[in-house]
């Protein structure tokens, strides 16, 4: 009596699916256009700093909280890590796709392609990870060799030393 | 007869004030149903979730009053939140969930069509994985509010992702989804295909009613026993993978740095762990005699099969009464007769799953993670609570 | 960001009311305990309980929305009421528990006297003995909410009688217990020893808060299985005695008056029952197609064995499938995989409950209690619900 | 560690319990004093009739709705059965019980006993139960021979005819 599909729910067509992005490290489904820190800086400072800081410091003014985005290298197997997208995160791809999905954090999802591209550039470049001069677009940004790019395991959990 | 604004300031969040008569047993009470239709809690019940001052309150997370707290599930209304970007007005008749990428069929579900479908009700604990993160290096919070509290169980009632999974068609290779939702952080994690289809589910009812817009309304994303940060909240899309996506939310936050200098990615399990909610930190006890210690246990990995009470810090071990069912991937209560005489004591419980897995001290746990907490091996912190015991009957958190 | 009073109308009972974005992943949300710390249903939920239309809204009883449910529990604001002279507003801490009568050393506690006691949590139905009352003759009220909605689900916390019983020490012979309510009824209740000892709770928790003003705010009798009377809430009282004391609910009304005119006295347990609540009466199904049958099943007696669904009304039975985990005394929610073929159909369900008692049809009930209902034999209409579907897809009530 | 008794609680003393009652039909427990049908009719205008109506007839009242206390003898085992004090009740102990703890029904509680033992006399008479000038008292009451006294069996549930 009963199928084995129900049947439910319509087609998702290309159209509908257009609006979404998920960008996995290989940076399929980054969306063309380019940027380059140039023009990140100008975005950076108009639409970023007052959270982030301007020198990328995090959290300059209270009530807003934005991290800390550069610096810390070298501190991870320290007693005070210190984890930014410079020392820590493995790959460039997150950082557009974080920041075109969630960033600025009081108007997410306002940029254009153009401009995230632009400050992930600004960012990587404040970084020390591109040069400045560097354009940030599909085909770089999943080049872009990560400070900690091999620093993440998979869980090794359970661990079995807690087994009576 | 419901209460008029001037006098609704007297009451607590969730309750509605009215007149106190000397005796309720002279005068008729308020009549049936004059609420509207819809109750809420006695005037007199004041506690409430509490958010933890980050800079931000629209990033922030708020902890369930686990110290006031009786019995086994979480009252929806002090169910503990964590938002990336506030909590967002959802309207359902128009909300989708798209579910496509590696799959045969790419479709997409209004919430109507997801409630065609057959559902399941089961109930599961979801905590935080950074639950107590202030408390790696000292006792930092005060109460079981602050340290514990980003723990809540309800029943939840949903549709199993399995059953959407034979609709699209799933491709050979897709090992991971994506799952994401419609809050302003536009929130993404990557999830084991393995995990989605042996127990996930889209959840649409909470403790018997629509889920809560703090809990993902219309729609989340239910993964017993893993990190709350996976149970996507306002599910809008799944989109199925060769490989998970590396998003910001598993690899710059909820990742464990260990004192090497590598960090542990997709922990995605919840390890066992237990705490004593009364006595608890911030409490006084009136005096020696007799205390009914209890509290809650739970296990990301099955049913909780015991639980054991220390008077002293962990040299003795009695067992404890489960005083509810356990239930897979679900917290339970339990409670130990204490006799106190009236000297210094130092209270922790310690559980055991069904799969063998025993809770650590702290000690171990560090040996293990590393001391570097909480910036470095911020999450998953599972070890044995102590509550310290004072002559004076005070209560503190300490490390023991 | 609280909703402002000239909006709040807006929301339904419950509810706030809150602006609704486009897209709600461009504008940030609500902030983290925006709501001051206790959360409330979505603005977009908006079922209530209804006030049956009694002369005296006082005593008077307001019917759960099944209809609208899912899962299993109750939400607690949706929670059924029967009150016979309105919730009275009681002060936990002048609020005493007196227990005497047959007993070696009479007590009083206060509710921090009993909060101190060990305390167990359960979820268990509680039904309204009269649940149905309007449907033993003919088909009355449209849906099941009306049919059916004097039921519902919570997970309960409390001390067990039996525990209070070691405390005052019962003597020989006490094979009753008055129980009464700190209501403006002063309501009583007479009930055997023997269930006294073997389940009853005096019950302080709720779904994990304190229980709710309506359902006994702050402590009811909980006794699972039996009638709802018998719940005495707002509890004040228990005497131990050698006989029941014949009170005016247990003579005058919760009494089942048979055809012969000889009534049945003190029909305690609640037999096993089940009823679709969806598709239920004043839906209309959209057309021919895949239908997911929803439904309840309880019995006072133990736990729900099986459930089985018809569609031909009562002529076959399939299994349906089981979607919660059976626990005594406890609601399940089962569920039938249905593909509606267009045509006039009756649907029916009917469950076995681990005693093997099977829940009958309405001829076979009125063929031992005699069809002078609903002024004779009020009560206990267990009888297997018949929800009519016709051609066009309008759902009613019928006797079938 | 335990105590076989936790000690919570203290000790209910007469006076505590003074203010409790809870009549069985032997009438232990029914109070000192008494009243007679006489003294039942002016209180039964003045406190119950607007409800319960000035014929005992029920519900004269919209949103009031009292229950209908006399009549319908004889018509338990028809298939219109009316359920009142007179034709339904067991035991006259109920009917003070009740009206002592629950009636008037906007002021409970506040009747003295003599008015209780009154009105029951009133509503007794009013029912030919008991004479117009018998006195009801904690000795006479509960001897009042209520017609349906027999009317009443255990539970006979489960009903086996319904198992397989
Ligand atoms: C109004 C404040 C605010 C503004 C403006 C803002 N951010 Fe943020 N940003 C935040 C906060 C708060 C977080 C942390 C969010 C969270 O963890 O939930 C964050 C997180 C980030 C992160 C992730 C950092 C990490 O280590 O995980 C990046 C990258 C980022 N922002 C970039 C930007 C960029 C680029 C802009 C401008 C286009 C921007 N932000 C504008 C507040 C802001
Ligand atoms: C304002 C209305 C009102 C007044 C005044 C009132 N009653 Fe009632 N009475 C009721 C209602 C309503 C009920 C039914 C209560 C219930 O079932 O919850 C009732 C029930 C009763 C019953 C039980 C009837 C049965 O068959 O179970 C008796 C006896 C009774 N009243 C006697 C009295 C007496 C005597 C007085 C005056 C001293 C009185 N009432 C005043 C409304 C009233
Ligand atoms: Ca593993
Ligand atoms: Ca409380
Ligand atoms: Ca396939
Ligand atoms: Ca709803
Ligand atoms: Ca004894
Ligand atoms: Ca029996
Ligand atoms: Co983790
Ligand atoms: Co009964």
């Amino acid at each position: 009596q009963v199928q084995s599909h129900y049947g439910f729910g319509t087609p998702a067509t290309p159209q509908d699916l257009a609006k979404y992005f998920s960008i996995p490290a290989d940076g399929r489904g980054l969306p063309p256009g380019s940027g380059t820190a140039a023009n990140g800086a100008k975005l950076f400072a108009d639409n970023c700093a007052a959270c982030h800081g301007d020198k990328l410091q995090g959290n300059p003014t209270a009530g807003l909280g934005g991290d800390k985005l550069i610096g810390g290298r070298g501190t991870l197997a320290t007693d005070a890590p210190v984890k930014t997208v410079e020392s820590y995160w493995p790959y460039a791809t997150t950082l557009f796709d974080y920041i075109k999905r969630a960033m600025p954090f009081t108007s997410p999802g306002t940029l254009s392609d153009d401009e995230v591209y632009s400050l992930v550039a600004y960012i990587l470049s404040e970084a020390k990870i591109i040069k400045a001069n560097e354009t940030m677009d599909a085909k770089s940004l999943p080049k872009v060799a990560m400070p900690n790019r091999d620093g993440f395991e998979p869980d090794p959990r359970p661990e079995l030393g807690l087994y009576r | 007869l419901l209460s008029n604004p001037a006098t609704a300031q007297k009451a607590p969040p969730g309750a509605e004030y009215f007149d106190v008569p000397d005796d309720p047993t002279k005068v008729p009470g308020r009549p049936v149903a004059g609420d509207g239709g819809y109750g809420s809690r006695s005037q007199f019940e004041s506690e409430v979730r509490v958010r933890y001052p980050t800079p931000n309150e629209n990033t922030s997370w708020s902890l369930t009053p686990l110290d006031k707290m009786v019995g086994n599930l979480t009252a929806s209304g002090l169910h503990f939140e964590r938002h990336h970007n506030g909590i967002p007005t959802i309207d359902p008749s128009r909300h989708l969930i798209v579910v496509h990428g590696m799959v045969d069929k790419p479709l997409k579900f209004t919430m109507a069509d997801l409630k065609r479908f057959p559902s399941v009700t089961r109930r599961h604990f979801i905590e935080c994985s950074g639950n107590g993160l202030t408390e790696w290096k000292k006792p930092t919070l005060k109460t079981v509010q602050g340290t514990h509290g980003l723990l809540s169980t309800s029943e939840w009632t949903g549709v199993p992702f399995a059953t959407i999974a034979r609709e699209v068609g799933l491709k050979d290779g897709g090992t991971w989804v994506l799952a994401e939702g419609s809050d302003s952080a536009v929130m993404t994690r990557s999830i084991p295909m393995e995990k989605m289809l042996s127990d996930a589910l889209l959840a649409y009812g909470q403790n018997g009613e629509a889920i809560r817009p703090e809990q993902g309304y219309p729609v989340r994303l239910l993964l017993p026993g893993y990190e709350g940060n996976t149970h996507i909240k306002w599910l809008r899309r799944l989109e199925v993978s060769d490989k998970p996506f590396m998003t910001r939310e598993e690899t710059s936050k909820y990742t464990d740095l260990m004192a090497n200098g590598k960090a542990r990615q997709f922990t995605l399990d919840m390890d066992a762990k237990s705490v004593i909610t009364f006595p608890s930190g911030d409490m006084k006890l009136p005096g020696p005699g007799f205390y009914n210690v209890t509290g809650l246990a739970w296990s990301g990995r099955g049913r909780i099969q015991s639980v054991d009470v220390s008077i002293d810090g962990g040299k003795t071990w009695y067992p404890a009464r489960i005083d509810s069912l356990p239930e897979p991937m679900c917290t339970v209560r339990f409670s130990f007769p204490w006799m106190w005489d009236g000297k210094p004591a130092v209270l922790q419980s310690r559980c055991t799953d069904e799969t063998g897995y025993i809770q650590p001290t702290l000690q171990q746990l560090t040996a293990i993670r590393g001391d570097n907490g909480p910036t470095g091996s911020v999450y998953h912190l599972n070890a044995i609570q102590s509550w310290g015991v004072a002559a004076d009957g005070s209560i503190t958190n300490v490390h023991a």
